[in-house]
């Protein structure tokens, strides 16, 4: 997939705003949102946040976790951890991308944030590399990713599932084939030795 | 695997490369496949090298018309090089198509250590591949893979690609349709020659 | 003003269930996310295409009342432009499986058929077989036809491209699932639990069913 | 050796994979007629076995050469039909004159018909429910806006948009459209996005 689709499907979590204008609620097909009261804050999906910010009908409250003492926590953590630690979210790195491209004056140090969101991202990548030369290395049929983001799970394709492929391929051409003329082999012997035993 | 390769042009390049046979019959008038005799027919133990596709048809018959030797560079000799350090190795001098014409090759081998050279260097040389595709030398980095390394390293390299221009920019940006754009570019092309 | 019904009438054959447009949306794009994901074709889910359609539709005429710069109109212009992309993509990812792997789900399809378990739509089957058709003719117009007698055949078995269900995928379990057996080449089986929201890279084959009964999602 | 000549065919195929070469008439004509050699060379032989059965091997060579000359064709048509699917959807229906002529006759005949197959598909969905049908070949990218800022690369002529505003698109002009309205002609190199 693409990035962007990927975003896509990021786009559909909710997120919080406080919206400039008053509305009656709004009946969309993924639910309903509203009403809008001007000042106060309500939830709508990311899309339309991101939407409503471009036309400057909004301001983007900013998630629970873009902050910078949760984000050292998370960053610390993730560093001591040879696992992949839980994220905020699913989409940790599409929403601080909306959110800190479009409306960085909403969110308080956002200059800091975003690098150390970088920061944990880049740990978070460099992991993986290490963990997709791991799996090859130990056999490269089977891998458990708990706690990898879709963004990130997307950034290891096609290379993880194609070498998979790729040596699971290998295995069966050629290894099975042996296994099939060893079979082979062993009825042969077998034979003989019951042709022995006559 | 099923039989999804007839119409894999890789597949048919594969089959094209050269192997050494041993013929076991004698072929009246295909004494041209061996460059070496002069003789209009070849003589039953002569040894040729044929193209694979030959060798693989010719082998299935019931008797089989050839055996099928290993190549050199599936012997002990090399593959004691690739199991000690498979990345040491310039696949594309050795043969671009190393895997592929060696899964054909495995099965000749009755002691199967082919097929286990096989999974471990390309265990081996997977990290080769990571390197490559975020690599700021891609040419250093491309050039000792096979053809099929090759390809997965361009296709890991696009996705590398595609998030870091999501990473760094807004909007994403509809485009001219691939086949559309290349063929504008070809059509200038050959003007310009003009 | 209500620009939907948010409670639409799935008519399948006997029985009769209410699902809300947020379901069916949401169901859309889980098959969207499977059938972009999968090497194999999936069944069809053309009853939530319809019902989608029809929502857009319903909603199209009903914005076109609104005045053209409401704000209103924008946001469920985009909402509609978003679920447009879904389906489109959903369809054109079947389109492309369909003609890659034309003659084998053809052949599946036949079967599935006398079972009433059909995978494709009528339209998509018809599409597969005039697709074939075309191609057997096209071969044998330009080269079949000029070969010795012998080699005039056009050999289905072997035209036939057939999806790697061998390939890997990535997957989350979105309910617990025990005693997955990951066959192993050695003859060294192995079984896995899939925990409720676990996430797993491993061989599509043995899950090909989970996925088609939304066990588990393809990510 | 046999089936060399396909095998330079293929590989031209190759060295182009974005692009279509112009259709090798020439060259399939020229397998084609080795293949009509082996054969007759395989009738002659097969009816002298009787007198040397040693020629049956000589006859099963050829016959292998024979399957490969035409798997290999096969396989060249076969990835030429891929490309002239593609033509059809980022070029459309109509072809340009120059992408056209790189087609033979035949081709072009299939990818006509693999347009009007295309199309009657796409002119049957929803059409239980009242549409007319939709164009699979649009939406391709997750929307991000509905409005988008475009420049015109060609004098391409008038443009009709939904709400009935006519626009005219001419070289170096520079519009802000609905983007669901322009994206074919982005596609076709008509109009270029603006950032």
């Amino acid at each position: 997939m693409d990035p962007y689709e990927v975003e896509f499907i990021g786009e559909n979590r909710i997120v919080s705003i406080i919206p400039n204008f008053t509305y009656d609620k709004i009946y969309l097909i993924c639910g309903e949102f509203g009403p809008f009261r001007a000042g106060l804050p309500m939830n709508v999906p990311l899309w339309l946040a991101m939407m409503l910010k471009q036309k400057q009908k909004c301001r983007i409250v900013p998630p629970d976790w873009m902050d910078l003492d949760v984000l050292e926590n998370i960053k610390e953590e993730e560093k001591r951890s040879r696992f992949f630690t839980k994220m905020p979210n699913e989409h940790y790195m599409v929403e601080a991308k909306l959110i800190l491209g479009a409306a960085s004056e909403d969110v308080p140090n956002a200059a800091e944030i975003k690098t150390i969101i970088k920061d944990i991202w880049d740990i978070r990548m460099s992991k993986l590399r290490t963990s997709m030369d791991a799996l090859m290395k130990s056999g490269g049929g089977y891998g458990r990713l708990d706690h990898l983001t879709m963004m990130e799970i997307n950034s290891a394709k096609p290379l993880l599932p194609s070498a998979m492929d790729y040596l699971l391929q290998i295995q069966m051409k050629a290894q099975k084939k042996v296994t099939q003329q060893s079979l082979l082999n062993t009825s042969t012997f077998s034979q003989s030795g019951s042709s022995q035993n006559t | 695997m099923e039989n999804s390769n007839y119409l894999s042009v890789t597949d048919i390049l594969v089959t094209n490369e050269k192997i050494p046979c041993k013929f076991l019959h004698d072929l009246p008038k295909m004494g041209f496949l061996d460059p070496s005799a002069a003789d209009n027919d070849l003589k039953a133990g002569t040894n040729v090298e044929i193209p694979l596709w030959l060798a693989e048809s010719l082998y299935s018959r019931r008797p089989p018309l050839v055996s099928v030797e290993l190549p050199k560079i599936y012997k002990d000799s090399y593959r004691e090089i690739l199991n000690a350090d498979a990345c040491t190795v310039d696949m594309h001098k050795l043969n671009q198509h190393f895997y592929e014409l060696g899964c054909y090759i495995a099965k000749h081998d009755i002691k199967g250590e082919v097929a286990n050279t096989l999974i471990n260097t390309f265990r081996q040389r997977f990290r080769m591949l990571l390197s490559a595709c975020v690599s700021t030398d891609s040419v250093g980095a491309i050039q000792p893979l096979s053809a099929s390394e090759r390809q997965q390293a361009a296709d890991a390299g696009s996705t590398e690609k595609a998030l870091a221009t999501w990473l760094q920019r807004g909007d994403s940006v509809l485009t001219t349709a691939n086949m559309v754009a290349n063929h504008r570019k070809r059509k200038r092309a050959e003007m310009e020659m003009f | 003003m209500d620009l939907i019904d948010t409670n639409i009438a799935l008519s399948d054959e006997d029985d009769e269930e209410e699902i809300t447009a947020e379901v069916v949306l949401k169901t859309l794009q889980s098959a969207w996310q499977n059938e972009r994901l999968a090497p194999e074709i999936l069944p069809h889910r053309n009853d939530m295409v319809e019902c989608m359609l029809g929502q857009i539709q319903h909603m199209e005429r009903n914005i076109n009342k609104l005045p053209k710069i409401d704000l209103r109109a924008s946001i469920h212009k985009m909402e509609l432009s978003r679920i447009k992309f879904i389906i489109c993509n959903y369809l054109k990812t079947r389109i492309n499986k369909i003609e890659k792997y034309c003659i084998p789900i053809l052949n599946e399809e036949r079967q599935r058929m006398e079972t009433g378990s059909n995978y494709l739509t009528p339209t998509e089957f018809k599409y597969a077989q005039e697709f074939v058709m075309n191609m057997e003719n096209h071969v044998k117009t330009v080269v079949l036809s000029k070969m010795p007698g012998n080699m005039q055949l056009f050999e289905m078995n072997k035209m036939a491209e057939h999806p790697n269900l061998h390939s890997h995928v990535f997957l989350k379990a979105n309910e617990t699932v025990t005693g997955i057996v990951l066959e192993d080449l050695a003859g060294e089986d192995e079984e896995i639990d899939l925990e409720e929201g676990s996430q797993h890279i491993l061989q599509y084959k043995p899950i090909a069913d989970l996925i088609k009964n939304g066990k588990v999602q393809l990510i | 050796m046999f089936a060399e000549k396909v095998i330079e065919l293929l590989k031209e195929a190759e060295r182009n994979p974005a692009t279509i070469d112009p259709f090798n008439d020439d060259k399939i004509r020229q397998i084609l007629e080795e293949m009509q050699s082996l054969f007759k060379m395989n009738m002659n032989d097969a009816n002298a076995t009787m007198e040397n059965k040693t020629l049956w091997t000589t006859v099963q060579v050829r016959h292998s050469a024979l399957e490969r000359n035409k798997r290999c064709l096969l396989a060249y048509l076969y990835n030429r039909m891929n490309k002239i699917k593609t033509l059809r959807w980022e070029f459309g229906s109509v072809l340009p004159p120059d992408v056209r002529e790189l087609l033979s006759d035949d081709e072009y005949l299939w990818f006509s018909k693999y347009s009007s197959n295309l199309a009657s598909y796409m002119r049957s969905l929803g059409q239980d429910i009242g549409y007319n049908g939709i164009d699979l070949t649009e939406n391709l990218k997750p929307p991000k806006s509905l409005y988008i800022e475009v420049l015109c690369m060609a004098d391409y002529g008038k443009l009709e948009l939904e709400d009935g505003d006519v626009i005219l698109l001419k070289r170096n002009s520079r519009h802000f459209l609905p983007t669901s309205e322009c994206q074919t002609l982005i596609r076709q190199g008509i109009l270029k996005q603006i950032t």
